[in-house]
Formats: structure tokens, sequence, C-alpha cells
């Protein structure tokens, strides 16, 4: 009840075979803030994504969601508590449509569970909300198409699509405009920004225009650890920062030239 | 070197090349930028035979067009994918090795040349490469096309997913290649990088060129900027 | 009746693993069929034998039953596998039930699980082949003699075949020899086993100077082989290995002491001794299911006795009918519908001169022994329910 | 003591054994993540050709013949058949194969007919290796012990001394790349599929007549090679080893324990009387189950560890 | 919480339920079908067979459950319908011994409650894993399954197997199921009521998750399901629909052998649901028809049926992977666009080369079989009507000149055809872009 963090790292740890990945990272976010992870290549940004999801289990440490352990604990136990991520490599279900993709994201929350005595088509809240996620993410027109026959853009859009889908409150998008060119990438981010209304947000990006332009606070991820936390001018600013990552004038021209 | 003719290229029955000219010439470096669904990489697909095409692609005065991918890598040209074909069951090292044609080696380019390009998949070398971080995969994809040896490298937006700072590094090793004479046909979509070290840049634009220059006359030209690369 | 023709429906395994079993008995069937049709049976009636593919399969077994009255077939045989003879069994007598009038008999000429004539026995169904009781009857009472025999090794597949070959050996001997030991008893699950060796150096250790077995196909002659792997040299006393297949198998094995336990054996004079002869120049194939002869003959008799080839009639001219066979006069005891008839141990060697050569292996199974009937003959438990 | 020894024996060279049948198998189900149900088949197809090649020119040319007809009909059924369902996934793939397999039982039944034919060892490898307290055991198993492990070797010379099993597995996720790298996918697949079909072809051979050769021959083997091939772990070829070995040796002393529950359960003071619920199965002998222990064994091992002993990946 | 509060939700979207009427029109035909078939075909083997055909829907709409919907691609689904089997025989024979009071009409209920008993046992373990593992823990359990029912005849009643007579207990109207058309009329019910829960399973939320679970597990984890948990509730309801189909069989053979629970019926079920076509819902019930068909007539009318069998398969997977329903789906979208009319003549034009094809094939495979088997019987054959001489120069050549000629009239049949065909697909591209885009 005290604990007013939205999710908390404390000193986390993984180790795959004899490599340490993530070497104590700690980490507290503030209910409805909106982070963003950046990093180097291999930092650990993606993995440290996992772990609080619970697709690894760490080697030690401590994850908290709204005050509760959660390390440990499996992606759908996770996921019931109100945690919801996407990936960096589109992970959709190739063979139902955009509609049926949405309304399996949304039938646990809403209390469905594995039930097999009730039609899909009477769970007027389900189909609701799918439809209106569909409007959300603009695949109205798409409704039926099958989810591996959309574009690249679309099928990133529907990725976002069923991670909000559950309503969590903590979301974590890995790369979410990975792959897009300049002006979807600004279209997706003002999705983005409209669905994470009011919830936690932590998203991994590697282009700075995005970064400046949505977080409110910004996390630098280096060789597993997180070793700064802070504003995004205060990141900027930052020497360590400087050398571990955003190198000399690349950085400078793509924070500069973000918005075009 | 490679001279790309009228090329028209197709998916099942939808016709995704218009027509498509241009040429690279040795130790060139050329940009192909356009925006996403373009075509440009149809047109990679195409030189390297994975698509059904018509038209004149000749590399080295040989028509390269219907021979099998195999065959016209054999031939000298490089293809690095571009989304991280990588393989990911097969450890770093064993990825590189596959790049390389013949078991020997003996190509210009050694492991350790590799390595020390990128020292990160040097400590990741007997991982898994399904575990690397998206821009280890990304190094690991380029590394692979190079152990090839190949005298025209394609590659398909290197620098998806790399960390500014890695982009950078990119960029200087593009222009390294072609210090040695190799030539680069580069698609990318982040225009700084690209324009800083091609020497030529087309732009595509359905499926047909719609713009060709250096880069310094791509930057005067507003119009081709804004038509076709930006909203 | 004279003249009419009666037609057989013969449904066994025509295709699939067991086809060559299937093939050569449906042949044998229309051999004997044709041999004996007309003046020389005594009804003076012409029997045809049609197949009918049950692929071994009770289920499928009950498909081609249906097929074959619809067909207008009244008279049905059957052999290979007692699992599709229980079904045959069981849904002829529920079919005479329901359809009085158009009664249908099941010869069964091969399938031997003594139920058939005991607890589950049943009036439309008469068996020409000797049930396993029969058979341990008489390998028991040939055993008795042999004073080599002291210890017994009993090794089986584990289904109810192999099952009741253990349990009746152990009775029988137990009856006749009380001091020979069983010295081992195996049941293996059945077409499991590709590695006998374990078996045989059980075998050896036990220290066994005798082998029964009620294995049949690849379980016997991976059996046998892996005895002359290891060099021993144990005589096998086994109900099948004179069935399809299997020796041409043992003969590739080499040299091994097996005594097999049969109504009939390879080196018949006489009559079916030329039937044999003139079944291997038409189809160059061994003719061995000698209870071919035995079915059309009792079915000819019967039907003169009945002077009808009424199903109904001829059943019950069945009952208690003797016939000459072509060992001596057999009997279908009225009891149980189990045909009395004499017993054979023969045993598997190189063929001499004039010796029939089994598959063209250079072996034969030569007699060395024929029991009587009633030797052979066991008590059944059969309370038939004779049809008003 | 004497039966222990000649039990391991037993059980090594019957482990060898299994894996001369599962190595082809082994092989395309590692490489090719195929599960060739037609591999038995081609087991059997070996055993016949050797049968009658045998008759033609004798026992050595067969041993060097029948598998490279059996190697040709597999390279030919993947340029033809299997390649064009690959892309529809492993569920076609092996359901292609199940079909192949009615097709050469029809086919060999039609050529070979349907009885067992007299295959027979050749007369310099029958008789005795050696003599070991009183048992004999045979030269032949002796041989097929030789050729089990030359099999083990050629594969894994293959294996690691070539970039084959490379190729073929980058080419399980993206054929295209591994094509556009400059390596002939399509040869490559249809000579390791041709390569395992050979390969059971030469087990055929050896098998055949050690065994019975008839065309029930597949359908005996069928299963348990499928057993060893994943207790030993998909995708390794030391795993197909280590599993044949133990399955060998873990059946050959089964065999020999006489026990069952009942005397466990004496043991333990209960008195299990024939009326006891399941009877039946308290009274089991472990030497009964023993032919069926390869299932049990697969079944545990996939569900404590389902990469198989020394398998890397699950699926 | 959030989603749903956007102003933009088209609420209004799901109040007006429209009355189906296409799905009201197929399934009251299905019914009719039922219906009517034992008035159409009324020889008893016909109706034995229309029996089993009920019967082998419902355990291949319940093995699809699994495959198509669920991707478990299973080797041992027999357990189920088998153990289904043996339980309702042994349940009849208590009826039968008046130690039970249930109507017969109900054991199949106990079947299927029998199939779901053991998937909850089996199931426990074998759901445990997906893909591969799932495919040989099913095969490691069907071979021990099996390997089992022969070892203990006390239980499954050794090679006889358990037999019983399903005239028994109370007969209410005068019902006793001893007439085959009565129990049909049984099974036509079942199949029924069956056909329709099962499809009435896709439409719910844990059908949805069973075709998410097989599309992408991993997701599925994300979205707070336990994939493991939804395959094993389906499992244990596709065994109980395959239990059902036990029971059912039960009462029609009123024997039950240990074969029921082998490895082969399995495989059956495997190849039979594929050909059906497992990525639709009626695609097993077209398997199940077929393997019917396949297993009582294909093999009366000719000794190579397992040939023929090997060789339908290998050129269905080839050309066809959908399975038989994949094809009629393809046509009813060309229907859909009224564009079917064209084709007829190609049709007709292919069905009749590939029947001359056929009849060049199959009279030869008739002739070599007629001489492996029959050689005995002469040289002469007769094969649907014509007669040939295996051993005559002319037969053969016949046979093949037929066949080849077959041959290239089928090619040119089939050119004219796939460029019809590409020209339609390609307009329904176009028109579907165009409405999508309307
Ligand atoms: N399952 C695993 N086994 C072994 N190593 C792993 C595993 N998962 C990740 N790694 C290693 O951990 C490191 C961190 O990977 P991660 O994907 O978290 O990086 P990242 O910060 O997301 O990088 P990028 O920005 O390039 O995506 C990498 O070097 C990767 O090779
Ligand atoms: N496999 C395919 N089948 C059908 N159409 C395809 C396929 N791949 C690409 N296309 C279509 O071809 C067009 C050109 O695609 P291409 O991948 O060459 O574009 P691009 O310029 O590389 O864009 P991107 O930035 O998305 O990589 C697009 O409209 C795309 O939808
Ligand atoms: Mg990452
Ligand atoms: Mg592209």
């Amino acid at each position: 009840m005290s604990n007013p963090y939205a999710l908390e790292l404390k000193d986390l740890r993984k180790s795959f075979g004899k490599t340490e990945i993530i070497r104590g990272a700690s980490l507290a976010v503030n209910a409805g803030e909106r982070i963003a992870v950046i990093g180097p290549n291999g930092a650990g940004k993606s993995t440290l994504f996992n772990l609080i999801s619970g697709r690894f289990a760490p080697t030690s440490g401590e994850v908290l969601l709204n005050g509760n352990r959660i390390d440990g604990l499996k992606p759908f136990e996770i996921n019931r508590m109100g945690l919801s991520r996407s990936f960096q490599i589109t992970n959709i279900f190739p063979k139902l449509s955009v509609f049926e993709n949405l309304r399996c994201g949304v039938l646990w929350s809403l209390g469905y569970k594995y039930t097999f005595l009730k039609f899909l088509a009477d769970l007027d809240d389900a189909n609701e909300r799918a439809e209106a996620l569909m409007h959300m993410i603009k695949l109205d027109r798409k409704r039926d198409v099958l989810a591996m026959n959309l574009t690249y853009a679309e099928q990133r859009a529907l990725e976002i699509g069923i991670t909000i889908a559950g309503g969590a409150t903590v979301i974590l998008l890995d790369e979410p405009t990975a792959g897009m060119s300049k002006s979807e990438t600004r279209r997706f981010i003002e999705l983005i920004k409209e669905v994470t209304v009011g919830k936690t947000l932590l998203t991994v990006e590697h282009d700075m225009g995005v970064v400046f332009g949505l977080a409110d606070k910004i996390a630098v991820v280096v060789y597993g650890e997180v070793i700064a936390y802070d504003t995004p001018e205060a990141v900027r600013a930052n020497q360590r920062v400087q050398e571990a990552y955003l190198g000399s004038h690349v950085a400078e021209a793509q924070a500069a030239g973000g918005g075009h | 070197m490679l001279k790309i003719e009228n090329l028209h290229a197709f998916y099942g029955k939808s016709h995704v090349l218009h027509g498509v000219h241009f040429n690279v010439g040795q130790g060139e470096i050329v940009a192909l930028l356009g925006r996403n669904g373009s075509g440009r990489s149809t047109t990679a697909k195409a030189i390297m035979g994975m698509v059904d095409c018509t038209g004149v692609v000749d590399w080295k005065g040989k028509h390269t067009l219907g021979m099998k991918p195999y065959e016209i890598a054999h031939l000298g040209l490089g293809y690095v994918p571009e989304n991280r074909d990588i393989f990911p069951k097969l450890t770093v090292h064993q990825n590189l090795m596959l790049g390389q044609k013949s078991a020997k080696g003996g190509g210009r380019w050694s492991f350790d040349d590799m390595y020390e390009m990128f020292p990160r998949l040097k400590e990741r070398q007997h991982t898994e490469a399904g575990v690397l971080s998206g821009g280890e995969q990304q190094m690991l994809t380029l590394c692979r096309t190079l152990m090839g040896d190949p005298e025209l490298i394609i590659i398909d937006e290197p620098t998806e997913g790399l960390a500014p700072k890695i982009v950078e590094l990119v960029g200087e090793y593009l222009k390294k290649l072609k210090e040695k004479g190799i030539s680069v046909l580069l698609i990318e979509q982040k225009l700084t990088i690209a324009m800083s070290i091609s020497d030529r840049a087309l732009v595509m634009g359905h499926g047909s060129i719609v713009f060709e220059g250096t880069p310094d006359t791509l930057r005067a030209d507003a119009y081709i900027r804004k038509e076709w690369l930006e909203v | 009746q004279k003249g009419e023709t009666v037609r057989i429906a013969f449904m066994d395994p025509l295709s699939g693993p067991f086809a060559n079993v299937g093939q050569n008995q449906l042949k044998s069937w229309q051999f004997a069929a044709e041999r004996l049709s007309g003046a020389k049976n005594p009804a003076g009636v012409k029997f045809e034998v049609v197949g009918f593919d049950n692929k071994g399969s009770p289920q499928e077994s009950l498909n081609t039953l249906k097929a074959a009255a619809d067909q207008g077939f009244r008279y049905i045989t059957q052999g290979n596998g007692s699992g599709a003879g229980l079904a045959i069994l069981d849904a002829v007598s529920k079919y005479n039930e329901r359809n009085p009038g158009k009664e249908l008999i099941y010869l069964n000429y091969a399938a031997v699980d003594p139920a058939m004539t005991n607890e589950k026995c049943d009036y439309w169904h008469f068996r020409l082949d000797a049930d396993t009781t029969m058979k341990m009857e008489a390998l028991t009472s040939f055993m008795k003699d042999q004073p080599k025999v002291t210890k017994v090794y009993v090794i089986g597949q584990n289904y109810s075949h192999g099952q009741q070959v253990a349990k009746y050996f152990k009775e029988g001997i137990a009856r006749k020899r009380p001091d020979v030991k069983i010295v081992g008893e195996d049941l293996h699950p059945i077409g499991q086993v590709k590695d006998f060796s374990p078996y045989v150096a059980k075998i050896k250790q036990s220290g066994a100077d005798a082998i029964v077995t009620g294995n049949w196909g690849q379980d016997l002659t991976l059996l046998v082989k892996a005895l002359n792997d290891a060099g021993l040299k144990v005589p096998m006393y086994t109900y099948y290995a004179g069935v399809t297949g299997t020796p041409t198998a043992l003969a590739a094995g080499g040299d091994s002491e097996v005594y097999v336990v049969a109504y009939g054996h390879a080196n018949h004079t006489g009559e079916l001794g030329a039937m044999g002869a003139d079944f291997f120049k038409k189809f160059s194939d061994d003719y061995y299911t000698y209870a071919t002869y035995n079915g059309i003959n009792l079915l000819g008799a019967a039907m003169a006795k009945a002077k009808s080839t009424e199903p109904a009639k001829v059943a019950k001219a069945m009952e208690g009918l003797a016939v000459k066979s072509f060992a001596g006069e057999v009997t279908m005891r009225a009891s149980d519908h189990q045909l009395q008839q004499s017993m054979f141990i023969t045993k598997w060697q190189k063929a001499k001169k004039g010796e029939y050569s089994v598959e063209k292996t250079g072996y034969t199974f030569v007699p060395i022994k024929e029991m009587a009937p009633y030797i052979s003959s066991t008590p059944t438990s059969c309370q038939m329910k004779r049809p008003a | 003591m004497e039966f222990f020894t000649i039990s391991l024996l037993n059980g090594i060279s019957y482990g060898l054994l299994l894996f001369m049948l599962s190595s082809g198998l082994t092989l395309i189900f590692s490489m090719m993540g195929v599960l060739n149900f037609a591999h038995a088949s081609f087991y059997m197809i070996g055993a016949f050709f050797a049968y009658t090649i045998t008759q033609l020119v004798g026992f050595w040319p067969a041993l060097l013949l029948a598998p490279l007809a059996v190697g040709l009909i597999g390279a030919a059924f993947e340029k033809y058949c299997l390649r064009r369902v690959h892309k529809f996934g492993h569920v076609a793939e092996l359901l292609i194969t199940f079909g192949l397999s009615f097709i050469i039982l029809e086919v060999v039944q039609l050529i070979w007919g349907t009885s067992s034919v007299d295959y027979r060892v050749p007369a310099e490898l029958s008789g005795p290796l050696f003599t070991l307290f009183g048992t004999q055991f045979p030269a032949y198993r002796g041989f097929m012990m030789l050729v089990a492990l030359l099999m083990l070797v050629a594969i894994w010379l293959l294996l690691t001394r070539t970039r084959i099993g490379l190729v073929i597995q980058a080419a399980l996720t993206h054929p295209e790349t591994v094509e556009a790298l400059g390596h002939n996918v399509p040869r490559v697949f249809m000579m390791v599929f041709g390569g395992g079909a050979a390969l059971a072809g030469l087990a055929g051979v050896i098998g055949g007549n050690a065994f019975v050769t008839e065309p029930g021959m597949a359908g005996a083997v069928g299963p348990v090679i499928f057993v060893v091939v994943v207790v030993g772990g998909m995708g390794s070829l030391a795993g197909a080893f280590l599993a044949s070995i133990l399955i060998g040796v873990v059946q050959t002393f089964a065999v020999g324990i006489d026990s069952s529950f009942l005397g466990a359960a004496a043991m333990a003071g209960w008195q299990i009387t024939p009326e006891t619920f399941g009877y039946a199965l308290w009274k089991l002998k472990v030497s009964q189950v023993a032919p069926i222990l390869p299932f049990l064994l697969l079944v545990l091992m996939l569900i404590f560890r389902p990469k198989g002993l020394l398998g890397t990946r699950e699926g | 919480m959030n989603a749903s509060a956007s102003p933009m939700t088209p609420s209004a979207y799901y109040g007006f339920k429209p009355l189906n009427i296409g799905r009201w029109v197929v399934w009251s035909l299905f019914a009719l079908v039922l219906v009517a078939a034992p008035l159409v075909f009324t020889s008893s083997l016909s109706q034995t067979m229309l029996t089993q055909m009920g019967i082998a829907i419902i355990v291949c709409l319940s093995y699809n459950m699994l495959l198509g919907q669920g991707g478990m691609l299973s080797f041992g689904h027999a357990v189920y319908s088998g153990l289904g089997s043996f339980l309702s025989i042994h349940a009849l024979n208590l009826v039968v011994k008046g130690q039970w009071p249930i109507p017969v009409s109900l054991i199949p209920v106990i079947g299927g409650l029998a199939g779901m008993l053991f998937a909850i046992l089996f199931g426990y373990v074998t759901t445990k894993k997906a893909a591969t593992p799932f495919a040989m823990i099913t095969l490691g359990i069907g071979e021990l399954v099996f390997a089992m029912s022969l070892m203990f005849p006390e239980f499954f009643g050794g090679e006889g197997g358990v037999s019983s007579n399903r005239v028994a207990g109370p007969k209410p109207f005068g019902i006793t199921f001893g007439p085959q058309i009565q129990l049909y009329y049984l099974i036509a019910i079942y199949t029924f009521i069956c056909t329709g829960l099962m499809f009435a399973f896709t439409r719910t939320p844990l059908g949805r998750m069973l075709n998410a679970v097989r599309d992408n597990p991993e997701r599925v984890e994300f979205v707070g399901y336990d994939t493991r948990k939804v395959r094993y509730i389906a499992f244990i309801i596709a065994a109980f629909f395959a239990g059902i189909s036990g029971g059912l069989a039960a009462l029609n053979f009123e024997i039950v052998t240990s074969e029921v629970v082998s490895g082969y019926r399995s495989g059956a079920y495997l190849l039979f649901t594929f050909l059906g076509g497992a990525t639709f819902f009626f695609g097993p019930i077209i398997g199940g028809i077929l393997m019917v068909l396949a297993f009582v007539l294909l093999s009366e009318i000719t000794k190579a049926w397992l040939l023929y069998l090997g060789l339908v398969f290998l050129f269905m997977l080839m050309y066809a992977p959908g399975g038989i329903a994949s094809l009629i789906m393809m046509n009813l979208r060309v229907a859909a666009f009224g564009r079917l009319k064209e084709l007829w003549v190609s049709y007709l034009a292919l069905a009749v080369t590939a029947f001359i094809v056929l009849i060049g094939a199959a009279s030869m495979i008739e002739m070599v079989y007629h001489l492996k088997l029959n050689p005995a019987l002469g040289p002469q054959l007769k094969f649907i009507g014509i007669s040939l001489n295996a051993h005559g120069l002319d037969s053969w050549f016949g046979c093949i000149f037929v066949m080849l000629t077959g041959i290239g009239l089928f090619e040119v049949a089939r050119r004219q055809f796939a460029r019809q065909w590409g020209e339609i697909q390609e307009f329904i591209e176009k028109e579907m872009k165009r409405r999508e885009s309307l």
C-alpha cells in the first residue's frame, strides 16, 4: 500500500550460462510515467523486459508490480496482475483475423477465462472492446483480414493493439517503431501516446527523436545496469551516456532532425 | 559493374517493379532511398534471383536473370537481407561459417577481421544467434555476407535497430569497404547516414527510379524529397 | 439338392501384413471346393468359395459378414485369428436370432481359442481345427514318453493364446509327468521383441532341456534364430512352425530341433498327398490348410444327410456326423461342435528323397507320431443352446 | 557373473543394432526436422534389394549396391514429393512419408510376394565369433556392431567436418537467405534425405538376414526407432547413440528380472490377492514388460527432460 | 478499462444480431441428409456403413479439435475412443445382467465420460508439451496402452475382446435397437448433436484461444492464458467426443477388441482427418465418410486398395494440402463471386481426362495384382467391365495407350483450367481490394 511505484526493480540479475547479462539493475517507475529505455546494442534492454514480463526468471533480485513481487511468476500470471508487453520481433496470431487477434487479447481481462459454455458472439463487452481497439489502431478496414496478410506497419500496430487490449496498467513496448519510416513513426508515436493515457509506459527505442518526443524520463542501460535515470535533458547532457551510447554528431543530428 | 535495365518484378500476380534502370560502378556506394513499400527490397531480391522478374540484370557482362540465387552469389554478389535473417539455432561463429562460400575459406576477410570490427560478436561467438540482441543480430548479418567475399554487396537497411554510435560505425565500415574496391548498394531509411557516405543516390517510388544524382543534388531538390521521401 | 450351388464366403486378411496366409488359405478353400464338387461329394452339390477381405480385424469382419449376408451367402468360413473368429461367432449367433429362416453357418477352420467351444460355444459354429487344449493334450502325451525331457522352459506371447498355452501345458504335464520341472516361464508382448538373445541367455541359465512355445510368425523365427546363434541346442515344441513364411525363415536360420503339433502334416499320401502336389503345381505354393478338405467333405455329407442345403437343416445334420478324412475317421462332436480328429507330432528336418520340400526350402516336417482322436479329446463346458 | 556378462554383451550389441536401424532417421530428423515415417520402409527395401542382389552377384556387392539404390529412391522422393510439401510444414511432411510407407509396402508385396524370403547370412560370416561361458557369440552380430560403429563415425564426420548440417539447419528457418549466401539448398536437402535413406538401406542389408526379411519387417521396427531418436534428443547424434545403448542394456537386463509389484507389496506388508483391484497389474513381472520399456522410457523422458538425453532443442 | 471508454466506440455494432440464415440452411440440410440417407440406401450393408460413417464423423471431428484447431498432432487418439468403447461395452454388459438400470441409448455417454476420464489422466502428461514432443508422447502412450490391452484379458477380453448384446434394458416405444435401422437413428441423433456441440465449441472463448495457442503459444501467455491449460481442457473435451464415438461403436458392433486402441486406428484418424481437410470445421466430416468408404467398399472392390490409398494421400498432400474441404471452399469462393459457371466445361474436361488416365493406370495395377495374387486363375481378369489379359501384350499396350492419351489430354485440359483459374483468382483479389477500399 505504501509503495508508490507502479514498477520497481531491485538489484535484478540474470545470467545465461556463465555470462551475466543483467548485473544488478535497479529502477523505480511511478504510476503514469512514460519511460524510455535506451542503451547500446546488447546492453540487456530486451532481456530486462523479458525478466519483468516473466519470459525468463531472474537469477536474483526482485521485481515489484504495484508493490507485489512478480519475479519468477509465469507470463500469464504477471499479465493477469496488470502488466502487458509487446515484442521487438512481431509476435501476433498469424492465422487469425485482426478482430480475432484483438479479441484474444481482451478475453481474460473481462473474466471469460477458459469458458466453453458461452458464445463469443454473445460477449458484447469483449466484442465492443475489440472493435474499439481496432478503431483506435486504425485497422477497421482490415477487420477480417488474416494477420499474416497485413503489411509490416499494420502488423506492428496490431502488435501494440494486442498489448494494450487487456487494459493493463503497466505497458512495456520493445522498439515499437522498428522498421518504420519517419512519417509512419511519427504517426505511431501519436498513437502510442493516445492509447497509453493514464498508464505507466516503458519503451525501448533507438531513435532519439522518438525518445525525446515521447518520454517523461529516460533510463540508460549499459552492460546490464541502469547507469542513468533522469529527464531527457539531463540524460542528454550526461557525459557517460554520450560516451556509451549517443556518439558524436549522429545523435545530435537525429535529435535535432527527429521532427523533420 | 552492375547494370539493371527495364526490370519488372512480380509477387505472384502483383506487379511490384515497373521497369527499373540503374547501375553501380566499381568501388561505388550507391544509396537506394524511398518510402516503405516503394520496392527497394524487391529490387535487391530481384538482383539476387529471389523473385520472378523480367528485364536485364547484367553483372560484369553476364546476364544473371534466371539464375538460381546460389549461382548468383558465387559470381560475387553479396546480399544482406532486411529483417535480420540470422539462423537462430546456430551459434554466431557457425552463422559466419555459412557466409563462406567454400568450407576452406580463403576470402578477403577472416573471422578475426569480423570480430575486430564488432568486438561484441567475439564475446558472443559461441552463443546461439537467436538469443542475440536485435542490434547484435544486425551486425551478424552484415559480417556473414562479408565472409562470402563479395565484390558487390547489397545491404538492406543495415542500421535498423542499431544504437546511434553503432550506426556511425557501420557508416565508417562501408566506407572502408569502398576503399577496398567493393561496391555497395545501400538501401536505407535513415537519410542522414545514407547521404553522408554515398557517392550517388537513387530514389525509388512506386516501383521505378524517380531520381538519380549526387547526395548534394538530392539535398537541394526539395520537391523530390517532399514527394518521394517524406510525407 | 443335386446340382445346386453352395456358396461359401471366406473372410480373412487378403491385404496387409497377413495377406500371405489369407491368400494361400483362400486358394486352398477354392481348390478343395473345386475338387470335391459335384459327383465327388455325396450331396452332388457344387461348392464355390468367394473371398472377403476382413483385414484381420474383428470389426471389419462384421462388415464383411454383413456384405456376405446381403449377397445371399449362407455359409461363412474364417480361421485367421480368434479375435475375428469370436466376433463372427457372436455376430452369426445374433444374426440368426434376429433373422429366423435366413440362418448362417460359420465354419471355423483355424481359430483355436478354446472359449469358442466352451463357455462361448454356439450352435451355428463348427470348428474343423483342433483347439489349443487338444493340441496341448497331444503334445504332453508325446512329451510324456520322452525321457530326455526333464526341465522345461515355457515362453510365449503375452496375449490370450500364449497365456493359454502356458497354462494348459503346466496342467497337462503335471498330470502326466509330475517329475518334469518347469524351470522358467516368460511371456513377452506380442510382436515387440526384436532381439531374443536375452531370453536365450535366460533359458540357458535355467538349464532347460526343452522349450514349449505357442509363438508364431516373427516371434517364433526370431526365437529359433537366437537359439541357433547362441549355439544352444534345445528341442522346441511348437504350434505354428508350419505357417506360411515361417519354414523359409527357419531354413535360413540353419539346423534346429523343432517339433510341431498339428492335425496334419506335409507328407500325407493318398488323396491329400495328390492334392498337395496338384496344388503346388497350380499355385507354386504349399497346401497346408487340410481343414479345407475336411470342411468340404463334412458339408457334403451333411447336405446329403439333410437332403437340403438349408443351413438350419445342415447344421442339425452336422451334429455328431462322422466322415472319412485324410487320416482316419473324424467326428463333429455334437456337444460343442468341435471336430474330433487324429493329431500328429512332426519334426522339422532336411527333406529326404520323396519327402515334401516345404516352401522349397529343402526341409520338411516328418510325422514321428500319430495319435488317435481319443487321446487329444478334451472335455467341454459348453452348454449348447439349440434352436427350438 | 556369467549371466551378467552375457547380458551386458547382448545389451550392447542390441543397442548398437538399434543405433544402426535409427541412424538414418536421426540424420534426417536432426537435420531436416522431418519425422520420416517411411524410414522403416527404406530399411525394408534395403533388405529386399539385398536379397535379390545377393542371389544375382553375392552378398558383398549387395552391401554396396542395395544402400545405393535405396539412397537414390530416397533422393528421388525428396526431389519430386517431399520438397513440394516442405512449405506446408512438418505435419504435411510427416504425412507424405506416411503415405509413402503404404506405397512401398504394397510395391514390395507385389514384387517379392507377401511372405518371407530366404535371405541368409553369408557363409563367411555365419558361425560363432567366440564362445563365452559356453554361449556362442555369432560372428554376424559382431559384423553388425562394427557396421553400426562405422555409421556413427561416418555421420559424425559428416556433421563435424562439413557444413552440410549447418546449411540444412539454417535453411529450416531461412532457406532463401542460405541460398543467397551461395549454398545450393535443394541439392543439400536431397543429398541428406538420400543419405538417410541409404543408411536405412544399409541397415536393411545387414538386418534383413539377421532377422527375417518379410513385408511385415517395417512395421515391426517402426515405433522403436522413433523412441531412440526422441530419447536421445532431437538433433543429437551422440544422444541417439547413447539412447540406443541405454535402451539395449535396460531392455536386456529387464528381461532377466522376474520380480513384480507383488513382491514389493509383500515386502511392504500388503496382502495382494487375486481379488485385489487391478491384480493383473500387480502380478505383472518386469521381464514381461521389458520389450515395451522403451515406450515407457519415451514418455518419462519427454515429461521430465523433453530435450532428450543430449538434445539441444525441444521441437 | 480505458480502451472501452474511447468516445468512438461503435457500441451499437453488436446490438443487432441478424438471424444467420445460411447457417440455418446448412444445419437443416445436414439433419435432412442424416434422416434421409437410410431411406435411399436400404441394403443392410449400406446401413451398417451409414452407421459407421456417423461414428467416424464424430471421432474425426474430435480429432480435428486437436489437430486443426489446436495444432496438436496426436498419434494416440484411438486410446480415448477405444477405452470409451471398452467401458461402454462393460457398462452394456451390466445392463444386460440387469445390474445397471440405464437405457441403452445412454451408453455412449458413458463412453464419453470414460474417454474424458482417461484424458484427464493421460492428458495431464501429454499436454505439458506441444508440437513434436506432444506427438511423441501420444505415440508412446498409444503403444503402451495397446500392448497392455493384449496383456490384460481380464479387462480387455483377450483376443476375442468383450462382446455384449445391445437388445437389453427397458424398451421405450418398442425400440429395442435390435434392427440396424433403429441403431442408425440413434447414431444419427448423436452425430447431429455432437457435430453441433463441437461446432459450438469453436465459437467459444476457449475454442478461440485454442486457435491462438496453435498459432503462437508464446504470445498467448502474454495475454493472460496458460497455454497448457488451454491444451489440457481441449484435449479432455476432444477425448469426450472420441469416447462417445467409441461408445456408439460398441453398440454398433456389440463387440470390442483390442484393435480399437491400436496405433493403426490412430493413424487412420490422422490420415483421414487430413484428407478431409483439417483447416475447416467440416473437413473431418468428409474425412470420416471417406474412411468408411475406403475401409469397407474400396477394399472389397480391389485388392490394391492400400496402394490406391497411399497414392491418393501422396497426390493430395502435394497438390491440395488443405484436403478436400479446401478444394470445396476454393470453389465456393469462386461461386460467391459468381464465376463458377465459367469453369464447368473445364471441370468436365478435367474429370473426363482424369478418368481416362485412371482407367489406364488402374487397369495396369489390377493386372499386376492379378498376376501376383491369382496366377492360377489364368491371365484373364475383368475390371470394371473390361476384359483384360494380363499376359497379352495387347492388353498392356492398350492400357498404356489409354493412360498416355489420358495424360496428354489431361495436361491440355489442366493448362486451360489453370489459366482460367488464375484469371478468376486475379479478378477476385482485385474485387476484394476494391470492396475493401469502399
Ligand atoms: N537466452 C539467452 N541466452 C544467452 N544469451 C542471451 C540470451 N538472451 C539474451 N542474451 C544476451 O544478452 C545480451 C543482451 O540482449 P538484449 O536482447 O537484452 O539486448 P538489447 O539491449 O535489447 O539490445 P538491442 O538494442 O540490440 O535489441 C545480448 O548480448 C544477448 O546475446
Ligand atoms: N512476398 C510478397 N508478396 C506480395 N507482395 C509483396 C511481398 N513482399 C513485398 N510485397 C509488396 O511489394 C511492394 C514493395 O515491397 P518492398 O519490400 O520491396 O518495399 P521496400 O521499399 O523495401 O519497403 P520497406 O521499407 O517496407 O522495406 C510492397 O507494396 C509490398 O506490399
Ligand atoms: Mg532488444
Ligand atoms: Mg525493404
